[in-house]
């Protein structure tokens, strides 16, 4: 199966403003102008957009606390993601949900998730539901190597296994939980684990988006025509702290240059790209300034967007509420 | 009108949505049974039997039987409901929630809000509580007021078999997300329940009985002990308003308020533990908003802050009984004349 | 590895204690005089015995809702458990626990527990006891098949293993968790699932005490030098419903009976003990009698003891509390 | 005295009862941190540094790294309670209860009862709590009330350093299981510490404030803010007793009946959700008992029926104000003369 030249462009497009968008809140949150948890995806940019390349708008993906890249991945607008995390009324949850509840179900994204190990059930509903529609679509639970841990996921596994749902687990192991390494934390393996529950299981290296796109393509084919869940363990690296404001003392001196210098999801696209001359260099960079100014454009919207009005603290808890 | 078992009204309510709405599917454990077995098909039809028949009519696609993963399948149900369907899972006892809260507190009930107002998660999570069934202290709690304490969820708590039905048919109509308590004495109560689909409506509380002394304010299968209380009384010469809130969640506070101002003196009847339990959360909303008009102090007649004992002997002194109820409203009536 | 007389004596004896405890339990059960929710063990026997043969004061187990052999098996006093039963101020809990919550703490029994999937957690406790005491003490997690698919019991799988927990996780699997099939509700298979976590697993016939008592054998030998978990998948079969007053229609009709004539594990027994004359018919019938007439005397003091002290009610909610 | 932070306060508080007894460790996500990684060791001390040094100096054998997994471990320092140790267990937010609520609320806290007094369970679990962080509504919950609900668990809030330390302390070297709540925003707060080991007592109020006119009952950072209205009101000649439960099971009735029944007026301020929380409790409690004392209905000062919001405009309206608590005292003192 080969990519065509404007999927390439949509790839890279979005590859770019994830990388842009993440840069981006790294410096506001540093300049003040973002307050609370900001956990960032920079470097991790070929899992989400490898993954949702597969997707329409009949299928789901449950996010993390670590959610911009899959927001942006699955076609929210950026405008409206950068809004919610400088906590402003037009935001995409109108400021009530932050960088870690930010959400938008008419794109099928059901939220980033505040609890380790909130999204694989959820997203066993979003499966559930297509399944009994019979809309052919298919739902993905990223999950980080930590959430690999945690009992919810394993379950949701198995549900998934038993019910034969067309769900796809994306296992997001950038080498740490917090300061924990996966090295430690995980008994056994990802794929071990996966086969251990009856599914298959993928390793794939999550800095090469065609590795991403190829395992992603296989598994989503999989689970439309009803063959159930699956599991890829996609390999990578976060760039940033843990969230805004961790020294990342537990990483290894010169850990993370090493990695951007040799392994850059962006860098490995573009090298991948030119020496197949399936896009040319000027074409790519035309695409990383158009993001850029995209990013830039939503940042400077978002400083001077209006805050909630007070009034809003007590709307949306109830559809319908006598109080 | 046909006498019908709180039991079987919950499956008619049941069986009539599902007839009607395709989107209604219910999951849970055994609530068709025998999954994957040689024997029967359809062998329990729920641990108490409330979901008999529902899947020879509807199919394994509405009737979903689940492994015992709580967290999978309340979250499957909460991630179902926000993609469209209406599911109604059964959380086999309350006392479970301890596996699976973060699906229902954290998610489901949070979507909406966290989220902006953009969902709608049409999900009912039916359970069954309390004590006397001799089952222990892991499988006879009450938790309502952990569930009344969260915003975003509603928590009904029906009181008799016509309540069952109304009120389950109106939490399955309901767009937020509802905690739906059966106690489990409660299902082999029989009354009068119209064939008829109807619905009760959240946030209006039903006065059972009208009195002058004393109001006495209860929940869930209290309110058939404080019925007994005042109608011992009224042939006393004690007459007493009883009021079943019927949901907590929201609470008919207008009813709740004015009442306890006709009469000046309340007791507040709840089965829980007596902590931060719905007996507190009631009478300090009379204490703040009746004050001019109280004549005695609000009882709270509640469980003891004790884990519920198997023995029966003691399992039947713990659990709130008629003649506390009368003297508590005995007492009160001698009080602030 | 071989079974002395005296072990041998002991491990029918127990089995004995256990057929011929659930069995009065039942009776008395459907005469009414034991109330609440009571799971019955008889025709798993084996399981209990088999592992518990080779644990002693230093070990614990974590049970069941199905709990009464564990207890049998580990050494707990069938008297004072068949007070418990009918809720006797003299029972192993003062009556206030009952079938679903009988323990012996004193006996590294660390209860039967009402919630599926309770107990692995609460055994990782023990087992980090034994390990931070440097005692040699294992610690087993009886698992039924239902249980097996609980968060809490993956977690403890890969905390076990990542702490290197001297525990054994003994897969109870009789074929049904209440009404629902195993065959249908586990995901892969238990020795997968071990695996995945990197845990050594093994498949047991559990009509076969020897069988069991050989992989038990191994793997607690295996804990107890700091060889880390392992996972026994113990296949077996339960001759009662689900509990007392399930009329187990989900069974295909003849079942029962044919695992009562050819799979029952006190027959097996028997049989395998004659045949290799380790023990005699007569000595065996000795050892069935006396089991039978402990029992009888349990029930006839639980049916006339006791009931607890009012008082009762309110104590032992906390060591100390000032109310 | 020497200054030391609420953080520092806790720190140390660990430290000197590991020192003193080595049946107690510690265990948590990342608290020491950098586990298998290829960094620093001690990592990071815990997420908000709280048990910073403690490896260094215990071991990994008595400060354990976990897994995500907060029913296994919560389980598993439960299990070793009951076996002998006395761990300390730490719920990075109280808001993950719901992923492991069961292994607290229905084994930790009922052993005991259920095993007829036989076993002893000396867990305390360290968790951090409240608004005010930015953290939106599933990193900024109290949940304090539902710990509180059930018996068998101990639940502790201190308010300020002195506390924090005098309070961890008796923690853990109290048999019962306890919940130890720490707010967010206190761990920078700084006060005078004793270096010496030494503990304060649970069911013991600290009545911070003593004055005439009106009683305000606070919890946990809401001390701070009810003290703090009792300056200004004494500055405008209203003077206000302000009572400090320290910890809300057990609950110091005697010193809130008491103080109530002194002044007649009574606000209680509770961070929590309004429904079946402290201050219901409170309210109720003291309304069953002073009620020919109070001068005016019991004012009830919480946070609203609503999950946290994220945006700062929204969560600073969320959290109960000073003058809220100050408002609410002229408001009953102009009641009741
Ligand atoms: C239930 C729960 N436990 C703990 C946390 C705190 N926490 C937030 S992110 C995180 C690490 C998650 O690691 P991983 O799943 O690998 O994702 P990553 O941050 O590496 O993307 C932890 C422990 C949480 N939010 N929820
Ligand atoms: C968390 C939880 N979910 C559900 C139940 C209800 N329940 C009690 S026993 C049981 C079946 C357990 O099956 P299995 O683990 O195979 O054990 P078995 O009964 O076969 O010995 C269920 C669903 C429970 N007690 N706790
Ligand atoms: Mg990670
Ligand atoms: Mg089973």
């Amino acid at each position: 199966m080969q990519l065509s030249r404007d999927e390439l462009r949509t790839a890279y497009k979005r590859m770019c403003l994830i990388r842009h968008f993440e840069d981006a809140v790294h410096e506001e949150f540093s300049a003040g102008n973002i307050p609370g948890f900001v956990h960032l995806y920079a470097g991790e940019e070929s899992s989400a957009v490898g993954v949702c390349a597969h997707l329409d708008d009949r299928d789901a993906i449950a996010s993390t606390h670590r959610g911009h890249g899959h927001c942006i991945a699955k076609g929210c607008d950026p405008k409206g993601m950068m809004l919610e995390i400088f906590g402003k009324k037009d935001g995409l949850c109108g400021g009530k949900g932050g960088s870690m509840h930010i959400a938008d179900l008419s794109k099928g994204m059901m939220g980033a998730n505040g609890i380790v190990g909130g999204g694989p059930p959820l997203i066993c509903g979003a499966a559930l539901t297509a399944k009994y529609r019979k809309t052919g679509g298919v739902a993905i639970a990223f999950v980080g190597d930590g959430a690999s841990n945690q009992g919810t996921t394993f379950e949701s596994y198995n549900l998934a296994k038993v019910w034969d749902l067309p769900v796809i687990f994306v296992v997001e192991d950038n080498r740490y939980a917090e300061s924990t390494a996966s090295a430690w934390s995980v008994g056994g393996s990802q794929v071990g684990r996966a086969n251990g529950f009856g599914m298959p299981g993928e390793e794939v290296d999550g800095h090469d988006f065609f590795a991403v796109w190829e395992s992603a393509r296989q598994a989503v084919e999989r689970a439309r025509e009803g063959g159930g869940p699956s599991l890829l363990h996609v390999k990578l690296y976060r760039y940033y702290g843990h969230f805004e404001g961790d020294a990342s003392t537990y990483k290894a001196p010169g850990e993370v240059e090493q990695v951007k210098t040799q392994f850059d999801a962006l860098d490995m696209f573009k090298q991948r790209v030119t020496e197949t001359s399936l896009l040319g260099p000027d074409e790519l960079e035309d695409i990383e300034r158009e993001a850029r100014e995209i990013i830039t454009d939503c940042v400077a919207s978002a400083a001077s967007a209006d805050a909630p009005a007070n009034s809003d603290l007590l709307t949306d808890v109830y559809v319908d509420y006598k109080f | 009108m046909p006498t019908k078992s709180f039991r079987d009204a919950l499956n008619e309510g049941l069986r009539q949505e599902m007839e009607r709405d395709d989107r209604v599917i219910i999951m849970g454990e055994d609530i068709a049974g025998g999954m994957g077995a040689p024997g029967e098909d359809d062998a329990w039809g729920g641990p108490l039997g409330v979901t008999k028949g529902l899947m020879p009519q509807f199919g394994r696609e509405r009737v979903l039987d689940t492994p015992i993963s709580e967290s999978a399948f309340i979250g499957c149900a909460a991630g179902a409901a926000v993609t469209g369907l209406r599911p109604v899972a059964e959380l086999m006892f309350v006392d479970f929630m301890g596996v699976c809260f973060d699906q229902i507190f954290n998610q489901a009930a949070k979507f909406r809000y966290m989220f902006g107002g953009k969902a709608t998660t049409p999900l009912v999570i039916r359970t069954m509580y309390g004590a006397g069934f001799r089952a222990a202290s892991q499988h006879s709690q009450c938790l309502y007021p952990l569930f009344t304490h969260i915003p975003g969820l509603k928590v009904v708590l029906p009181s008799n078999p016509y309540e069952a039905k109304g009120l389950l048919i109106q939490a399955i109509r309901d767009d937020d997300p509802v905690m739906f308590f059966e106690h489990k004495v409660l299902y082999d109560d029989e009354a009068d329940v119209p064939d008829e689909i109807y619905t009760i409506p959240f946030g209006e509380a039903n006065v059972t009985r009208e009195g002058d002394d004393a109001t006495v304010i209860a929940f869930g299968r209290m309110v058939n002990l404080a019925n007994e209380a005042a109608d011992k009384l009224g042939a006393a010469g004690i007459t007493v308003t009883v009021v079943d809130p019927r949901t907590t969640s929201p609470l008919d506070k207008e009813t709740i308020l004015e009442t306890a101002s006709e009469t000046g003196r309340v007791v507040v009847v709840d089965e829980a533990h007596p902590r931060c339990n719905l007996a507190t959360d009631i009478s300090a909303l009379i204490c703040e908003n009746c004050f001019d008009d109280m004549k005695a102090p609000i009882k709270q007649i509640t469980g003891p802050h004790a884990p519920v004992p198997f023995s029966p002997s003691l399992e039947d002194l713990y659990i709130p009984k008629v003649e506390a109820i009368e003297a508590a409203v005995r007492e009160l009536v001698g009080k602030g004349h």
